[in-house]
């Protein structure tokens, strides 16, 4: 009598199931939020504006924050609220533009660097590291003199021209190792021709970190431009932006009028701090295998 | 003699490294590999065995000597046919199947990439029915398609990648090391598949191995290489049966066999000999052929 | 006797991106002093992790139930100050990829040093490196001492390692697939010093390899493991000649010397199971030719054959059919 | 011997090399950029001169050279020490650039050799309790920081340590009539330090402690537990050797940044060093200052670029020859 428990039914093959997915980041939604919340009243200036940005109340200099004036006044007598937003939008714009121009440089450059010759990339790459070793703020001013008076746009191209190198590198360096890849080998085997190459394979697996680098490219322009403003180098005090309010700060200090220089800075901080995380979160930083410490 | 698929001659390739170092790889390598041939290429890791496959892949062009593949010189295709035929008749698979495959590609996509860069329309009806008969050839569910090479794991890639290689109905494949970075039992299920494509489709391959267990199951002839060298070439029963280069003994006698009672008592050789530039060949038996150093005295 | 370690009922459970992987379920072994056990099994059976809880090695998310004992001694729970003397000189471990564990910055002389000083203060260090080397069988002493660890080839590089293991007289040495990295002639010398060293110092050996016929040479006992458990424990001579447990036949048979047919190699189908949700009855039976109806419902005792060989697989049962091993030994030409 | 006498030479040529080219790009930049060239000479004067007088003013400083011509010039005469005049405080660049370098020099070495110390310390500590407290407010903060503008932060600083909390002086480098007063020198160095310190040290720390929790995975860290050495040596004499190389690198790239930073600090302190004096050569369109200044600074970071891979060859010895590549945003 044979116990049917013991009966040979052999190997029930499964389907080989492909291992799980990887456990994604989470996007980061609350620093998401909170960019937008910077962000959008910026654009929709007008919207939100309570008062002319560039009014100068002169009965009203210096005002604390009130009901009246949210977040006080200048020394100029214009009102805070108003300022952030459409200052914010210009600061911005400068880092946007700066971002676009240093970035298609260092597209340029850094690729060009890394399929070109031995010698046209050591000669490359040594202009860059010359560049690299003065402060960038050196060469912003030499650049600046060029234009006599800054404005939005030729702020931008300075901060572009100069703010391309430390990028060119990278995409360099990025575009060598993709270059050694075993697919991209493996589809110049098949007979991919260059620009297939460059579109099906390297494009899509460079772009995330060009819009790592173009974040944080976006992050040092913005503060650059706050910088240079807030020394006088940069925007006049009539355009308003967060650098060129901040230029009354140290006048504002003397008066103890704290809103002038706490404000903008909290919105420069806010909005970078914001900036850097969704970039950080662009290059899916994660810590592979476990420490062995 | 039927007109080789491919045939390497006398190629040297060195190395040229960052500050003026050389170091040789291939000195003087000569092979001949028929239609639907298979020939395994051993040797130690560092003797320019992958060398040679990437030689013959065009990846590197030899200093001396010529690879032609049907009469087609690899490195200088004479017309864009001569080119397009290199293409798309000689495929390559690699060692680590997953660093091969792109990672924003999905599979389909993948398979697909040889027939679409060579214009082959798919014979199945449509490029995904196409993908999803080879993956069916390699031994993996249609439900593969969609996935992406991350979340595939070490034997699936390399089944993979074998697909995509022989979705364009290549005559030569050259494996380079396809089943170093696999289990045991990994190991065998990728050999098995690969004789079974072979008998099925036909092509001619290049097998590169570091060991000889697997060679054995899967080649015709076998080539060993020491030094950058060829030192031994036979048809796989006699290399195994009665081996004459030392390196070829030494490599044979190495290997670990799973019996304890003859382990325990076996004595392996070593061979650690540099080669020369110069030997005489030998020729053992109609084509076992095999390099003596001078002064050796071959039978 | 007291065995020498013991390992008893240990349970290791990592963190994986998909979720906590039961990567050891359950094992028990006994290791005796002068012995040589090996491990084999798959990738992903948990022969490392195994290995690994003994050296307490595991990353700290690795969480660990049960008992490893060395000497009498619990390694599990012992607080880390104590747990250094023991390794390098109660146990020591040599890896897959020596040059993924030497370090890359510091001469070999150094790194060798660095044990030798730790273990015994008084020493003449640079004397005990030389000694060290000689032991591993490397040729020019000196030229390896100063080298850095990418300047050497693999096979040194290993020796280098086991030096480094050597260097306080270890008890216990585990060696984790120390040739898999290797090539075929150099993994034959690595095993061969291997034996010898084992034999002169009587040093007790947890030998892990992914393949049967490498530790062929050097065990005296075999622990065959898959899914994180063993499935069949016995004395070499068992395990190659009568093995029981469909498993085992597998690898045996995938094994070129092994196999059946002169043209087909045997290849076990399938992939080995996730561990993050492992079957409730035998976890090799959707691979195995051979199950039962049970092995799907029912994990499998061990059935004891003799006094030292032991198999999990319901076969052994009384009430189960026999099966003959497909097994022909074509090994020896 | 010999060859690291030629690898030495090789070095030092280099190093020349790029401070020429540096020279070239700077000088060029400088004699492009528009406003009248004549008044680094004549100062306001210039814009009352005639048409002749101008075109004879140009002819005999040169001006209508060519711009290679000129710059032979001007390098011929740099290398006798004579680097023009700074239009603005009408002496000699070089007599008022040494005036101010000592405060800078004191505000910059403290401050980057501090930075280095901190930076590196705070990293190892948070490698070695990776994901304690400490760990993960130290990561908070290093993003936080490193999104600081130096000027903001300054104010801040005078804000509450000099307004509100009249601790430290908001300004200067030392009170009136106590130049010689060591500890009134450090007390003005305090919050500019700090301000330098503080905005960049998180930031760097957070790079070692990633650097080091990557080169804590690494399996040579297992061997060595298996030795049986105690986690803080495993950490400072197997990780840290692994970890310095890419350090020093990434600080000699920071180090521009740092120059900048420390610029923009003394330019809100009002600290008499280089920094205030770059501004307010921006400001007056003193560009043979300007020139000079950044000339100078290139130049230190450059010399500073070769030290440190030389100083990588003697720790990790494959790095010989090659450039240690390190990406600034990592």
């Amino acid at each position: 009598m044979t116990d049917p428990r013991f009966e040979l039914v052999g190997a029930k093959p499964q389907a080989e199931a492909a291992p799980q997915k990887m456990r994604r980041h989470r996007p980061p939604y609350s620093t998401a939020v909170l960019l937008a919340l910077i962000v959008l009243p910026c654009l929709l200036a007008e919207v939100v504006m309570t008062r002319d940005p560039a009014y100068m109340d002169l009965a009203h200099c210096l005002v604390a924050p009130c009901r009246e004036f949210i977040f006080g006044t200048d020394s100029l007598g214009r009102d805070i609220f108003s300022m952030i937003w459409y200052g914010g939008r210009i600061s911005l714009t400068v880092g946007f533009l700066a971002t676009v121009i240093a970035t298609a440089l260092a597209m340029i450059i850094g690729s060009l660097s890394a399929l070109a010759p031995r010698w046209l990339d050591a000669l490359l790459m040594h202009i860059t590291d010359i560049l690299l070793s003065v402060p960038s703020l050196l060469l912003v001013l030499f650049l600046q003199a060029f234009f006599r008076q800054n404005s939005v746009f030729t702020l931008s191209i300075v901060l572009g021209i100069t703010g391309w190198m430390g990028m060119s590198r990278v995409v360099r360096t990025e575009v060598l190792q993709l270059r050694g890849c075993e697919y991209m080998e493996a589809a110049r085997l098949m007979g991919g021709s260059f620009f297939y190459l460059l579109r099906r394979h390297l494009a899509p697996n460079f772009i995330p970190s060009l819009m790592f680098m173009a974040v944080m490219q976006f992050r040092s322009a913005v503060m650059a431009e706050a910088t240079l403003s807030f020394i006088g180098l940069g925007l006049p005090l009539e355009v308003v932006s967060w650098g060129s309010m901040l230029s009354l700060a140290q006048q504002a200090l003397l008066t103890a009028s704290w809103w002038v220089v706490v404000i903008p800075g909290a919105f420069l901080l806010v909005t970078l701090v914001c900036v850097t995380n969704i970039g950080n979160h662009l290059r899916k930083v994660h810590s592979h295998g476990e420490r062995n410490l | 003699m039927s007109e080789a698929l491919l045939s390497i001659r006398d190629v040297h390739y060195t190395h040229r490294l960052s500050g003026g170092v050389s170091v040789p790889a291939l000195r003087g390598v000569s092979l001949e590999l028929q239609p639907g041939e298979i020939v395994g290429i051993v040797g130690e890791s560092g003797c320019g065995k992958s060398t040679l496959a990437r030689a013959v892949m065009g990846l590197l062009a030899p200093q001396k000597g010529e690879i032609c593949y049907n009469g087609i010189n690899v490195h200088h295709p004479q017309n864009m046919a001569e080119k397009r035929c290199l293409q798309q008749q000689r495929q390559m698979i690699f060692q680590n199947a997953a660093l091969s495959l792109d990672p924003h590609f999905s599979v389909e996509e993948i398979i697909c990439e040889p027939l679409r860069l060579a214009q082959l329309a798919p014979q199945q009806g449509s490029y995904r029915e196409e993908a999803a008969y080879w993956l069916q050839q390699v031994g993996l569910d249609a439900l593969f398609l969609s996935r992406r090479p991350q979340q595939l794991s070490g034997g699936q890639a390399q089944r993979v990648a074998i697909a995509r290689a022989l979705a364009a109905r290549p005559r030569l494949l050259v494996a380079d090391e396809p089943i170093a970075a696999l289990d045991v039992s990994l190991q065998a299920q990728i050999v098995n598949l690969l004789r079974r494509l072979q008998r099925e489709q036909g092509f001619g391959m290049l097998f590169i191995a570091h060991d000889l267990a697997m060679v054995r199951h899967l080649c015709h002839r076998v080539a060993v290489i020491y030094q950058g060298r060829l030192v031994e070439i036979a048809p796989t029963a006699e290399l195994f049966r009665a081996p004459r280069h030392g390196y070829t003994k030494a490599l044979l006698s190495a290997m670990p066999l799973p019996d304890p009672r003859q382990e325990k008592q076996r004595q392996p050789q070593y061979y650690e000999q540099p080669v020369s530039d110069g030997g005489v060949w030998h020729q053992a038996s109609p084509q076992h052929y095999w390099l003596a150093e001078d002064g050796e005295v071959g039978e | 006797m007291q065995p020498l370690l013991e390992v008893k009922n240990l349970k290791v459970t990592y963190d994986s991106a998909s979720g906590p992987v039961q990567a050891v379920r359950d094992v028990s072994l006994q290791l005796q002093r002068g012995e040589v056990l090996a491990l084999v099994g798959e990738s992903g059976s948990g022969k490392s992790a195994l290995t690994k809880s003994v050296m307490r090695l595991l990353p700290p998310s690795a969480a660990v139930e049960g008992e490893v004992l060395l000497n009498g001694t619990d390694v599990l729970h012992m607080p880390e100050r104590h747990l250094r003397e023991l390794r390098g000189k109660a146990m020591s471990m040599i890896f897959q990829d020596p040059l993924e564990v030497l370090n890359p910055v510091l001469t070999v002389r150094r790194q060798i040093a660095e044990a030798v000083r730790l273990h015994d203060p008084q020493a003449d260090t640079e004397q005990r490196v030389r000694e060290l080397l000689r032991l591993v069988e490397i040729a020019d002493v000196e030229r390896c001492a100063a080298s850095l660890p990418h300047q050497l080839s693999g096979g040194m590089r290993q020796r280098v390692v086991l030096a480094i293991a050597l260097a306080a007289q270890p008890q216990l040495l585990i060696a984790d697939e120390p040739t898999t990295s290797l090539d075929v002639t150099v993994q034959a010398q690595i095993l061969d010093l291997l034996k010898s060293l084992q034999e002169r110092l009587n040093m007790a050996t947890l030998l892990i390899s992914h393949d049967l016929s490498v530790v062929a040479r050097l065990a005296d006992r075999v622990a065959v493991m898959y899914a994180g458990k063993i499935v069949e424990i016995g004395t070499a001579e068992e395990i190659f000649y009568q093995p029981a447990h469909p498993y085992t036949w597998a690898l045996l048979r995938s094994l070129p010397g092994f196999s059946a047919d002169e043209e087909e190699l045997y290849a076990l189908p399938g992939i080995p199971p996730t561990l993050i949700d492992p079957p409730a009855g035998d976890a090799f039976a959707p691979r195995n030719e051979y199950a039962l109806a049970i092995d799907y419902e029912q994990m499998p005792p061990f059935f004891r054959l003799s006094e030292t060989h032991f198999a999990a697989t319901w076969l052994q049962d009384a009430r189960a059919p026999r099966i003959t091993p497909p097994l022909q030994r074509r090994c020896g030409e | 011997m010999n060859q690291r006498i030629f690898q030495l030479i090789k070095r030092l040529l280099i190093v020349i090399a790029s401070i020429l080219l540096l020279s070239v790009i700077v000088f060029t930049m400088s004699r492009l950029a528009p406003g009248d060239p004549l008044i680094a000479y004549y100062g306001e004067q210039a814009e009352k001169l005639s048409v002749e007088e101008r075109e004879w003013a140009m002819e005999r400083l040169g001006l209508n050279d060519p711009l290679p011509q000129q710059y032979g010039r001007w390098l011929k005469q740099a290398a006798q020490g004579e680097l023009g005049l700074s239009y603005k405080y009408k002496q000699p660049v070089m007599q008022v650039i040494s005036a101010r370098m000592g405060n800078s020099v004191l505000l910059v070495g403290s401050s980057f050799v501090l930075l280095c110390v901190l930076s590196l310390l705070l990293g190892c500590i948070c490698a070695c309790y990776e994901d304690s407290l400490i760990d993960k407010l130290l990561r908070r903060s290093g993003i936080v920081f490193s999104c600081l503008p130096e000027f903001w932060f300054s104010l801040l600083l005078i804000l509450l340590f000099s307004v509100l909390l009249p601790l430290f002086p908001s300004s200067g480098a030392h009170c009136i009539g106590r130049a010689d007063s060591i500890a009134d020198r450090l007390h003005h160095l305090v919050l500019p330090l700090a301000a330098v310190l503080i905005s960049h040290a998180w930031y760097y720390a957070y790079l070692v402690r990633n650097k080091l929790c990557e080169e804590v995975r690494a399996e040579y860290v297992l061997l060595a537990k298996a030795k049986g050495l105690s986690r803080l040596r495993i950490l400072l004499w197997h990780c840290l050797p692994n970890v310095l190389p890419g350090y020093i690198s990434l600080m000699v790239l920071a180090l521009p940044h740092i120059l900048g930073g420390t610029y923009v600090v003394e330019a809100v302190f009002s600290y008499p060093g280089l920094g205030a004096l770059i501004y307010e050569s921006a400001r007056y369109h003193d560009y043979n200052l300007l020139m000079v200044l950044s000339l100078f600074t290139g130049a230190v970071v450059i010399a500073a670029n070769m030290l440190a891979q030389a100083l990588n060859e003697r720790i990790d010895p494959r790095t010989a020859g090659i450039n240690t590549e390190v990406s600034y945003y990592d």
